[in-house]
């Protein structure tokens, strides 16, 4: 079970980066960096649960409700994709630019800043 | 039973990961993003961790594929 | 580098790299068996010191409430950020698209799409306020709710067009709710500092523990990064359709 | 303690101050005309920087801490979030506050701000660099890295009517969001090692363990996150392309502090969470970080030489010298850390200068060539001493300030027995230097020619015609600046004194800092206190601590670094700039140039601006950090 849940983190994290070194597409590279970013939340949450805990949300539970997951990296996570979704916002609109002055999305063909 | 939901949403995840990463046309590859977001939401909520799942339901599977159809459209149109 | 040599350089590098995680990633202890002193300190105490249900809207506003201010700071910069980047530049135009027509009248919506836009967007204000007044209690909060206040505007172009609602410039409402709601944090923060305390103390009175109105500034909290949110997104959202329906290069 | 209790407001007022400025400035400035944008964003920020002066005073000698929402540790363990200020964290965000000042004073004629939003981002920027000099939070330094690098991206693409500014800021974007995810990861590794977010309470946890994977692990991808940030060996390629077409202003707030950022990031928590570990770290680490700090200088010092974009010279010129200042962090010694702390605020204000005349000279002059700017600085004279004071300065020209840094430096590479690395940093300070001063040569005096040494002239010297100033936006609302905002277009004969006089200040202030008496003690002092980890996690716990550090003692060593021998050093180094700059004008060693150009053309190869290549780079970095901290740390 560690090592699927574990394993995760690092295929998406790995395999986002791999989608990035490659891409022929800018809008395609940013979803890919957004991959990438996806695996820090989850390694976050899996190192905040708790097996056979309850959310911690304290309301309407049973008389024993035995020990609730970390709420700690819950907050960190959701920072972290309001993060996230703010660069990627902010890339795609570098994108949407940089194909009106360059005219074209191949990271391979923008050469601006050869030096 | 909840170890059996967490394995179904890890192999889900890592499987819509890798597509999102491997759709090369990005059109498609904003509606795999979206089904990757799904698939995170429904991760985070196996973790009891709801608020991150809501959070991801609207950024994930919403916004952001709304932004990359847009920058698309907008793409395709400087082409024309 | 050539494409080829990109490539078989970086097979070994993330290999290389794969392993290092792969190491580190061993290190953790085993998923599922173990809780932090601090998070379970917090689970224990957060319901009864801070009258919430949600311990993590406690952690994200009360005491981990500095990170949430520069999170939202964040949000704010990328939505300036953005309009910055997607300005009409010297040699572009906001070209409203019935201009190439002028003597077309825009075609009423139908209404059946009418209906379906009212309908839609009364519930998603209606689900959007929940969310964001709600977070001290349930899941959710100032964030998520914000997004979905957001989306009603987009409903509302729906149901209309986008060029009537367009015609109404909100931009300078939405901007005024992106930065209102953003200083309304930091506001909030310093009635800790006038009550003798410290930035962003808890000092409004907490209620009682699951009510509507409870958890002092972790609800107050709520609603300014709602509208904050709300703002954020939805001039996010009008940049990229401003891109795509209003902004044309000229032509030289 | 009363003296505390007033002070304290001062602590969270220093981000309050920028925030509630920014957040007034995005949502209203449209309603605001022109002027009062710019005087109530520079009244912001002067009262920002002067914040952090009175922190970086009165927290000498002992550091304030301040708990957020009032949460103080309880029974040993850290609840909230805590801000530690002490002198060194302290002066760097007012370094920070200084260069806002003065990249928005000198706006004040130079672009129209997208009505408020460069405002805004740019006091942004500030508060976050406060936040990241200040927290004491590990969560919270990775939230101030995330503020300043969105903010940053932003900046960089301001001139989005222009492909390279908008491929510079997409380079920086992607890279720099990499850092982030790594730091992350680090922050998540050592929460589930030590069930702690607290710099001091890690640490305390890590006190005396013998390091195993996931600490190196950890260790690497902190490490690896900020070194992007700091632009290192080899994750800097994005540096010349963002800092090479941002806009001026801008250029000036990075080249000064935010690189910086990344090595404060890095000692900070090298000090804190990981110098207490078990089996003495500290010198195969030293290796390690001098290793990278060598290789960043002289990279750097190479490629400034080569370029005839002055932006992109200037933006090489800088990395070649946080190459230097890690080397002083590096070191891992209290005086190392003075040297490079005294340097960042010498070289800033001198590059910050460099920088601000460059866009003087692109205001009337249209380029940023080199070549093309060859016997064209006529009628800037000012200018022209501006940009030749300014390289001289970084040449550690006493009595600058930067010269006091550089006798630190070098003092404490003989304590640690290195002294061969003052011939390292004498090397680069020679080469960067010298590339500045050949073109000013050029550009006021005529000298050289107006060809290029290197065979194919590359692409991006040609970049030099982008005209930043002109009023790039036709949105109705953006022209009812009213006439302010027309005047502008128009262009002066003389560079207007908005422009001119900034990059004299930010040298006048160099020199007068340099002559302040008794500044090497009192960062030798600051550099004790903050590179002593127990005294520092005893102070944030509320913990008896043990004895703290002679401080006194490394203050006393600091004051005898500073003798003649060292005076003549520095002005060997200017001597020496000089002569490289002659040389490289003279037109009888064409042939001398062209077997350089030619021998360091595969290192311009490497610089090819392509995002997959810069990222590629920066996976085999982090695996070969995590190699080396495996050898380094166990």
């Amino acid at each position: 079970m560690s090592v699927l849940a574990y394993g995760v983190v690092a295929w998406l994290f790995l395999i986002g980066i791999y989608g990035v070194v490659t891409s022929r597409n800018l809008i395609h590279l940013v979803v890919c960096l957004s991959v990438a970013q996806s695996a820090t939340d989850i390694l976050l949450l899996e190192i905040g649960y708790r097996a056979g805990g309850h959310a911690p949300v304290f309301v309407n539970l049973p008389a024993h409700p035995g020990p609730a997951v970390d709420a700690v990296m819950q907050a960190l996570a959701l920072t972290d994709v309001v993060v996230g979704a703010a660069v990627t916002a902010l890339l795609l609109a570098l994108v949407v630019q940089v194909h009106k002055r360059a005219g074209t999305l191949d990271p391979d063909q923008l050469r601006a800043t050869r030096d | 039973m909840s170890q059996a939901v967490i394995v179904v949403a890890l192999v889900w995840v890592a499987a819509a990961g890798t597509a999102v990463v491997l759709t090369r046309d990005p059109l498609r590859q904003a509606f795999t993003a979206g089904f990757f977001g799904l698939a995170l939401a429904f991760f985070y909520l196996s973790l009891q961790a709801g608020d991150v799942a809501l959070s991801q339901i609207v950024v994930g599977a919403i916004a952001l594929p709304l932004i990359v159809l847009l920058s698309l459209a907008k793409v395709r149109k400087d082409r024309e | 580098m050539s494409r080829r040599a990109r490539l078989v350089f970086f097979a070994v590098a993330v290999a290389a790299l794969a392993v290092a995680l792969g190491v580190g990633l061993a290190g953790l202890p085993s998923f599922g068996a173990q809780l932090s002193a601090y998070a379970r300190m917090l689970n224990e105490l957060a319901p009864g010191q801070r009258h919430v249900t949600d311990v993590v809207s406690a952690i994200s506003f009360d005491y981990r409430g500095i990170d949430t201010l520069f999170e939202e700071f964040i949000l704010l910069s990328a939505v300036a950020g953005i309009s910055v980047l997607l300005r009409p530049l010297s040699d572009e135009t906001r070209r409203l698209p019935q201009d190439k027509a002028p003597d077309r009248t825009i075609p009423p919506p139908s209404p059946a799409v009418w209906l379906l836009a009212v309908f839609l967007s009364s519930l998603l204000l209606l689900t959007g306020i929940e969310t964001v007044t709600h977070g001290q209690l349930t899941p959710g909060g100032g964030f998520q709710g914000g997004v979905i206040l957001a989306s009603v505007l987009y409903v509302v172009y729906l149901g209309t067009n986008y060029v009537t609602v367009e015609r109404f410039q909100p931009d300078a409402l939405l901007e005024a709710s992106d930065g209102l709601g953003a200083s309304g944090y930091v506001l909030i923060g310093l009635l800790g500092l006038l009550a003798g305390t410290s930035f962003l103390s808890n000092v409004v009175g907490l209620g009682v523990t699951g009510d509507a109105v409870s958890g002092g500034t972790i609800q107050l909290l709520n609603v300014v990064v709602g509208v904050e949110v709300a703002g954020g997104f939805a001039i996010l959202a009008s940049e990229f359709l401003d891109q795509t329906s209003v902004i044309r290069t000229k032509r030289r | 303690m009363d003296h505390f209790v007033s002070m304290s407001a001062v602590i969270p007022a220093s981000v309050v101050v920028p925030l509630i400025g920014a957040a007034l400035m995005a949502g209203f400035s449209g309603q605001l005309p022109r002027w009062a944008r710019d005087l109530i964003a520079i009244a912001v920020a002067i009262a920002t920087c002067t914040l952090t002066l009175i922190l970086m005073v009165s927290s000498a000698g002992r550091p304030m801490i301040y708990w957020f929402s009032g949460w103080r540790p309880a029974g040993g363990m850290v609840i909230g979030i805590d801000y530690a200020v002490g002198p060194l964290g302290a002066g760097m965000a007012s370094l920070a506050g200084l260069l806002v000042v003065a990249a928005l004073v000198y706006c004040w004629r130079y672009f129209d701000g997208a009505r408020g939003r460069y405002h805004a981002l740019v006091l942004i920027f500030l508060a976050g660099s406060v936040d990241f000099c200040l927290t004491g939070d590990l969560f919270n330094l990775f939230v101030a890295f995330e503020l300043v690098a969105v903010t940053a991206f932003g900046l960089t693409g301001y001139n989005a009517g222009h492909p390279a500014p908008l491929q510079g800021a997409i380079n920086f974007a992607v890279t720099n969001s990499l850092g982030g995810m790594t730091v992350l990861m680090g922050v998540g590794f050592l929460y589930a090692r030590t069930g702690s977010l607290n710099l001091a309470q890690i640490g305390q946890a890590l006190a005396g363990r013998h390091p195993d994977g996931l600490v190196v692990v950890a260790f690497a991808l902190l490490a690896g996150g900020f070194l992007i940030k700091a632009a290192v060996v080899p994750f800097h390629f994005w540096l010349p392309d963002a800092y090479g077409s941002a806009p001026i202003p801008v250029c000036v707030l990075f080249a000064g502090v935010l690189s910086e950022l990344g090595l404060f990031g890095l000692i900070r928590v090298w000090v804190t969470v990981f110098s207490g570990l078990a089996g003495g770290p500290g010198p195969r680490m030293r290796a390690v970080l001098l290793g990278l700090g060598i290789a960043t200088a002289l990279v750097g010092a190479v490629m400034a030489l080569a370029q005839t974009q002055l932006k992109r010279m200037l933006a090489f010129v800088t990395m070649s010298h946080l190459g230097i200042y890690l080397i002083g962090v590096g070191l891992l010694t209290p005086l190392g850390l003075a040297g490079a702390s005294l340097l960042v605020i010498g070289d800033a204000l001198a590059k910050s200068a460099l920088f601000l005349g460059v866009g003087v000279v692109q205001h009337q002059r249209r380029s940023v060539s080199e070549l093309k700017l060859r016997g064209r600085g006529r009628g800037l004279a000012i200018t022209g001493v501006t940009v030749a004071l300014g390289a001289l300065v970084l040449a550690d020209l006493p009595p600058f300030v930067s010269s006091d840094g550089h006798a630190l430096l070098v003092s404490a590479a003989d304590q640690a027995g290195l002294p061969w690395l003052e011939i390292v940093i004498a090397l680069t300070v020679v080469l960067s230097s010298g590339a500045v001063l050949r073109a000013a040569g050029r550009i006021w005096l005529g000298w050289g020619t107006a060809e290029s040494p290197s065979p194919d002239a590359g692409t991006a010297d040609d970049s030099g015609d982008e005209a930043e100033d002109r009023p790039d936006t036709t949105d109705p609302a953006a022209s009812d600046d009213g006439p302010e905002g027309r005047e502008r277009s128009p262009r002066p004969s003389r560079a207007p004194l908005t422009m001119v006089l900034p990059p004299l200040a930010l040298l006048a202030i160099g020199l007068g800092l340099g002559l302040a008496p008794g500044l090497e003690a009192h960062s030798a002092a600051a550099a004790a206190a903050f590179s002593d980890r127990a005294a520092y996690a005893a102070q944030v716990l509320g913990t008896r601590g043990g004895p703290t550090t002679a401080s006194g003692r490394v203050a006393a060593a600091a004051s005898h670094a500073v003798s003649a021998g060292g005076l003549l050093t520095d002005l060997g180094q200017v001597a020496v700039a000089l002569c490289v700059a002659a040389i490289a004008l003279d037109r009888r060693t064409v042939r001398l140039r062209r077997a350089l150009a030619t021998g360091t053309e595969w290192l311009r190869r490497l610089h090819s601006g392509l995002v997959g290549d810069q990222v590629t780079w920066l996976v085999a970095g982090l695996a070969l950090l995590a190699a080396l901290a495996g050898v380094a740390l166990r």
